[in-house]
């Protein structure tokens, strides 16, 4: 692949410039990017804080933490700060597709290990994986494909579809749809940042749709899920767990009650050191942790995992203990596919109440060890 | 000399003694963080032509700084993914070479500049400053919601495209060009200034009716200069994509827009180092205040104030002394 | 299409340029009589949408929550106009950019550092959350209704207060003479500030009034802001009736647009592409539209020469 | 008879329901100076802005120069000879007094499209400026900011621009106001000699210098000319007598 040859040409020049980086003694340089302000901080200030959490009380880490301001352009310089400058041994943090496109190919052509505790494109899953890249998270499709899954074993076969007229929604609606073996009614992409739903809210009460199935992150998700509950309208919902998180349910309270949403993890999922993280977090910060929390967790555990049997300096040594994943995941039994993408279960969840408080709880498994599609085509 | 022309020097040699300085101490993002001051004071310099001398306040310049980095992003992908960029009846190939994306993206922002130009122009004051901004919010949502491209995601090129002689992957020498680059245009607006269209269009800034009847029309100098002041911000809106290797949405953003005001107005308004002063100190502050707090922005939103309410002239008036220069 | 979701939609636009409007009547108020352009009338509304949310919470009063929010963005305002707008009046537009502009990091910024960075909890109340049905056996959800109503009714408020009482007829004289109220004898400066909070007011209601269906988030405001401005361009600066028309239109335009738009190249494309390239479009159809005014009236539909 | 250099036939222009101008004709000779005056109020501000291209007449027609200009804005009658000066000054203020000279004179060169050589190196452009300063008096002041000058000054940097243009015609708007006796008067005998190179039309308070200067005279009331004639015509008109200078005579 003539791609291959153009990012090895990149790899040489930048090398050059990206003095040697060695020396730090028994301790690994992490540079974090993350969105630390703006509308998208919640997400990036879990990443960081359960990073934190897991790498709290070792001295194996040495953290750089950065404010990318959700903006590729601030991320591309931040990583080339982290690079060039401090000299960083990997990097981690941002929680946007857009913004790993932006950093991720240049990174791992400057020779970084990058893990990803949030982002996973399908670019980089495929064609344009690298040996240096693990996704700790998901690849954007997995929620989405468990999704399908599903509702095919439960009797739902007509299906409206939802999502912004953006790569992540079309993507994710892609998805849906590769497992999906019902009919598809109608699939309508809303503008990026689309504040009211009325409009699309009439065309699903006039479809003969059993279910919703959408992908609207934040302040998207909230607005759409209050003007629903107002509608009247009595029809499943379903959709991917970033519309339904801990600090999202906050916001739409009541009107998300019985809605399905497929994730990883969930604060009740009973596996080994779940509870505890729950519990570690609650009392650190104050608060539930979010997926985004157990997400950062799990990758600072995978790092130190790493540390502990090879040396960062020695790339193929240090790779090949990543790809073990040799680490407790709060989310269970956790694998890296060949293209460095999860192998895990994605759960069905229900928001219910407990007590005052919204949230979520696990009602089934949606996918058994699913992995992505994009897999084969990754060469490395 | 002055005291302006003196600052004006010490700020012009400032920008290639800071990044030899980086160079030797081996801080190579220093030199990075130097370009991308230089391609913003390159943007802000084409701003300040239409907003200084000609008095239009536009607050949608990011749709030309938009273009230039789509120009740059859509040829280097298909010269990189080996597929034409347009495969009909004629085709076209995408290209790496620089000369070539600049040339593209002057061009094309040129034409938006014209377009956008012809009917915002029709009003002034307040409806100006609202219509450019809708128009540049026009661009953004089509840059996000458009798939060829990536749509929100943006394109990443995964290599700097090609300029005859140079390594452009080197910090130094990708500095060396887009200081060359801004110097040659710094240079020309300099002249510009003081040639008849300069003297024109700052007369029609300053009282139109004196303009016309002289026999020269308003409408067509200020256009002119809003297609000059596009394409200068296009062509910096392809050297800040080959500076990030990646091109995305954002650059249209509202707020980049906004930006490029700031950095006018924080280095003084209608002085020709006026955007190279404001955009340095704002990536200076963007550098010194991000690690202080995750509410930074306050400061730079309190300094601004300061800087509007008080400090009139900015950087350079508070240096130099309030006189614009003239002549 | 039916013609009962047509209607439905029609609703729905009716009731996106109702709340344009709030925004816009403040906006071209203040331009109107004090010809300053506020970027930060967009914060005004995050305000208004952020106390509605605290004192729901708190008291679980949807009224008191609007109370709040009128409160808040009008104290904001009188705050912000005594500090800082008030230097800004005999300043050209680009320094008002400026400051206002810088208004708006301080304002998203300071509130992110009171209330977090999640969005907060605003439901409507209880008694409004389901739908009602109107003639001809639509479906509507009652709060729109509600939108609608109060919408209508502050619309018709305004024109009573500029056309009847004393303030109105100040400020009536200072969009057409500043010199002459002055020349009345009328405490300008008390003026200024009771113009602005009343257009705070406003931009602060309608965020409480759509932050109960929409989400309570910081940054909210400046999308709003956006279209207020297309509006009050499309409608004329300065004139309230313009902002009406101006906001109907923008939010008719936008609602309809999004829909009809990929069923129109349905009829032509795969419907895969419809939809993309339908939805592309309709993402710019209100700057089109405005662009048509434009066209025809560069001083908007309203507007003086 | 000589062809007339300008002619305005039946112009009118509404506001609303105040006819401001009501069925003007006029016409101005070459070598003459045709005075309009009139009491305040009687559009003489709203007829010259629809002669000079400012504003449209709703009806009415208007030749210059043996062409008919009725449709061309401003920049275009000013490049067909029409020199204007104003009654408020007109003039970049922050500019020099030598920069409006020259801007002027690029007027008349239809130079504005040059965005290399600095304007104030261009000998031919900054020597026409330097004349028309100096004919006006003001070369002392060449390199003066605007904004520093007097009003009196200001009104000769006007006519200084209008000069550069070598019009074929000059529209004044109240060129006296704020000059002071002895500025008035040296003004008079400039517009005196000036009349040879091209007829003015002069809108002007200053009833000495209009009686002075003046060929012929029209009186513009309420938007209508009511009398046309010589100094001598206008004086004996009893029309006139009531309408204008009966008040004038009663102040």
């Amino acid at each position: 692949m003539k791609m291959k040859s153009l990012v090895a040409a990149a790899c040489m020049a930048l090398a050059g410039t990206a003095a040697l980086a060695d020396g730090h003694g028994g301790k690994l340089k992490v540079g974090m990017i993350t969105t630390l302000s703006g509308g998208g901080a919640g997400l990036g200030i879990d990443v960081r804080d359960g990073f934190l959490l897991a790498a709290k009380g070792s001295d194996m880490l040495d953290i750089v933490i950065e404010d990318d301001q959700q903006k590729p352009d601030i991320a591309v310089q931040l990583a080339d700060k982290m690079i060039q400058s401090e000299k960083v041994d990997v990097l981690t943090g941002i929680i946007w597709s857009n913004l790993a496109m932006a950093v991720v190919p240049s990174a791992t052509a400057q020779g970084k290990f990058y893990l990803s505790p949030n982002a996973g494109p399908s670019a980089l899953a495929g064609q344009g994986c690298s040996p240096l890249y693990f996704n700790v998270a998901w690849q954007n499709d997995a929620f989405y494909e468990a999704g399908g899954l599903w509702a095919n074993d439960n009797d739902i076969e007509k299906v409206f579809l939802m999502a912004p007229n953006y790569p992540a929604g079309i993507d994710g609606m892609t998805g849906f749809k590769r497992t999906f073996e019902g009919e598809i009614v109608n699939e309508v992409y809303t503008k990026l940042g689309q504040t009211d739903y009325a409009a699309e809210i009439a065309q699903i009460r006039a479809s003969d749709a059993d279910t919703v199935y959408f992908f609207l992150p934040g302040g998207m998700g909230i607005s759409f899920m209050k003007q629903w509950a107002g509608s009247g309208v009595d029809k499943n919902v379903m959709g991917p767990a970033f519309s339904f998180d801990q600090g999202i349910l906050g916001a739409i309270g009541e009107a998300a009650l019985g809605v399905k949403n497929t994730a990883h993890w969930a604060k009740d999922l009973d596996v080994p050191g779940n509870a505890e993280f729950v519990q570690a977090f609650q009392d650190e910060y104050g608060r539930l942790p979010s997926l985004y929390a157990a997400q950062g967790y799990d990758t600072a555990l995978l790092l130190m995992s790493a540390m502990g049997k090879a040396d960062v300096n020695d790339q193929d040594a240090f790779q090949a203990a990543l790809k073990e994943a040799d680490f407790q995941s709060v989310r269970g039994d956790f694998a890296f596919a060949d293209n460095h993408h999860p192998i895990q279960d994605i759960y069905m969840r229900e928001v219910v109440k407990e007590g005052d408080v919204v949230t979520n709880k696990i009602i089934g498994v949606a996918a058994s060890d699913h992995s992505d599609v994009y897999g084969a085509e990754c060469k490395m | 000399m002055r005291r302006e022309t003196i600052l004006n020097t010490l700020l012009y040699l400032a920008m290639p003694v800071a990044a030899a300085l980086a160079l030797a101490l081996d801080e190579p993002f220093l030199i990075t963080l130097i370009t991308r001051a230089a391609i913003f004071a390159l943007a802000a310099v084409g701003l300040n032509l239409a907003l200084g001398l000609g008095g239009l306040v536009s607050l949608g310049h990011a749709a030309f700084f938009g273009i230039g980095g789509y120009a740059m992003g859509i040829l280097a992908h298909h010269a990189q993914t080996y597929t034409p960029v347009i495969d009909s009846w004629i085709v076209l190939e995408g290209t790496k070479s620089m000369p070539v994306i600049w040339l593209v993206a002057i061009v094309s922002s040129a034409l938006a500049a014209l377009a956008i130009g012809a009917l915002s122009l029709r009003t002034s004051g307040v409806y100006f400053i609202m219509i450019t901004l809708a128009f540049g919010q026009m661009f953004y949502y089509f840059a996000i919601s458009w798939p060829a491209y990536g749509g929100e995601d943006g394109l990443s090129i995964y290599v700097r495209n090609d300029f005859p002689g140079l390594n452009t992957l080197d910090p130094m020498q990708f500095f060396a060009l887009v200081f060359a680059i801004l110097s040659a245009v710094l240079w020309w607006m300099g002249r510009l200034a003081r040639a008849p269209f300069g003297l024109a269009l700052s007369a029609a800034r300053q009282n139109a009716e004196r303009v016309e009847t002289v026999g020269l029309g308003p409408f067509r100098l200020r256009l002119v200069a809003f297609v000059i002041s596009g394409a200068v911000t296009g062509l910096a809106g392809a050297l800040f994509a080959d500076l990030n290797r990646f091109v995305s949405p954002t650059m249209f953003s509202w707020q980049m827009s906004g930006e490029f005001i700031v950095f006018i107005v924080l280095g003084g308004v209608g002085r020709l180092f006026g955007p190279v002063a404001g955009a340095m100190l704002f990536v200076l502050l963007e550098h010194l205040l991000s690690p202080v707090s995750d509410f930074w922005l306050i400061y730079v939103g309190a300094i601004l104030l300061l800087v509007v309410l008080f400090a009139r002239g900015g950087l350079i008036g508070s240096l130099a002394g309030r006189e614009v220069a003239h002549g | 299409m039916t013609p009962i979701l047509l209607i439905e939609q029609v609703l729905n636009g009716l009731q996106s340029g109702i709340t344009l409007f709030l925004m816009a009547a403040g906006l071209t108020l203040i331009f109107g009589v004090m010809g300053l352009i506020n970027l930060a009338h967009g914060s005004l509304y995050m305000v208004g949408a952020f106390a509605a949310a605290a004192v729901a919470g708190w008291t679980g009063s949807f009224v008191l929550a609007l109370g709040a929010a009128l409160a808040a963005a009008a104290a904001a305002g009188m705050i912000i106009e005594m500090v800082v707008i008030r230097r800004l009046y005999d300043r050209d537009h680009l320094d008002q950019v400026l400051a206002t502009f810088a208004l708006i990091l301080i304002f998203s910024e300071g509130t992110r550092w009171v209330f977090g960075s999640f969005p907060l909890y605003l439901d409507v109340p209880a008694a409004l959350s389901g739908p009602v049905t109107l003639p001809g056996g639509i479906l509507y959800p009652s709060y729109r209704l509600l939108i609608i109503v109060i919408g209508l009714l502050i619309a018709l408020g305004l024109f009573q207060l500029i056309a009847r009482t004393r303030i109105g007829i100040q400020i009536r004289a200072g969009e057409s003479d500043r010199e002459m109220i002055a020349a009345l004898g009328v405490d300008i400066s008390r003026l200024y500030t009771i113009v602005f909070a009343l257009g705070a007011a406003l931009a602060g209601l309608a965020g409480a009034l759509v932050g109960a269906i929409q989400s309570v988030q910081v940054g909210m405001g400046e999308p709003v802001l956006i279209l207020a401005f297309v509006v009050i361009v499309i409608g004329g600066i300065g004139s309230i009736k313009g902002a009406l028309v101006g906001a109907l239109l923008v939010g008719l335009t936008d609602t309809l647009g999004g829909v009809l738009l990929p069923l129109l190249f349905g009829l032509f494309m795969d419907p895969s592409s419809a939809t993309t390239i339908g939805s592309a479009l309709a993402s710019m159809s209100i700057y089109i539209l405005m662009a048509l005014v434009l066209l025809f009236r560069p001083t908007g539909l309203y507007g003086g020469a | 008879m000589a062809e007339p250099m300008l002619h305005v036939d039946g112009l009118q222009k509404a506001f609303g329901a105040l006819q401001a101008t009501d069925g003007v004709t006029l016409t101005l000779m070459p070598g003459e100076i045709h005075a309009l005056i009139g009491p305040n109020g009687a559009g003489k501000s709203t007829l010259i802005k629809q002669i000079a291209g400012g504003l449209a007449p709703d009806a009415g027609r208007i030749w210059f120069d043996g062409r008919e200009v009725t449709a061309l804005g401003t920049p275009a009658r000013a490049r067909a000879g029409l020199g204007r000066t104003f009654q408020i000054s007109s003039l970049a203020m922050e500019a020099t007094v030598l920069q409006n000279a020259v801007l002027g004179a690029m007027g008349r060169a239809g130079s504005a499209w040059r965005f290399l050589r600095p304007v104030m190196r261009d000998a031919e452009l900054v020597e026409q400026a330097q004349a028309a300063l100096q004919r006006v008096g003001l070369t002392d002041h060449a390199a003066t900011r605007t904004a520093e000058l007097s009003h009196g000054q200001r009104r000769l940097l006007e006519v200084a621009v209008a000069l550069t243009l070598q019009p074929k015609a000059f529209v004044m708007d109240e060129p006296m106001a704020g000059l002071g006796a002895s500025g008035s008067k040296r003004m008079t005998s400039f517009l005196d000699g000036l009349r040879r190179e091209a007829p003015i039309l002069l809108v002007e308070h200053d009833m000495d210098a209009v009686f002075a200067l003046a060929d012929r005279i029209s009186v513009l009331v309420y938007g209508k000319i009511i009398a046309t004639g010589t100094a001598d015509d206008i004086r004996a008109d009893p029309q006139v007598r009531t309408a204008y200078l009966g008040e004038e005579d009663a102040a």
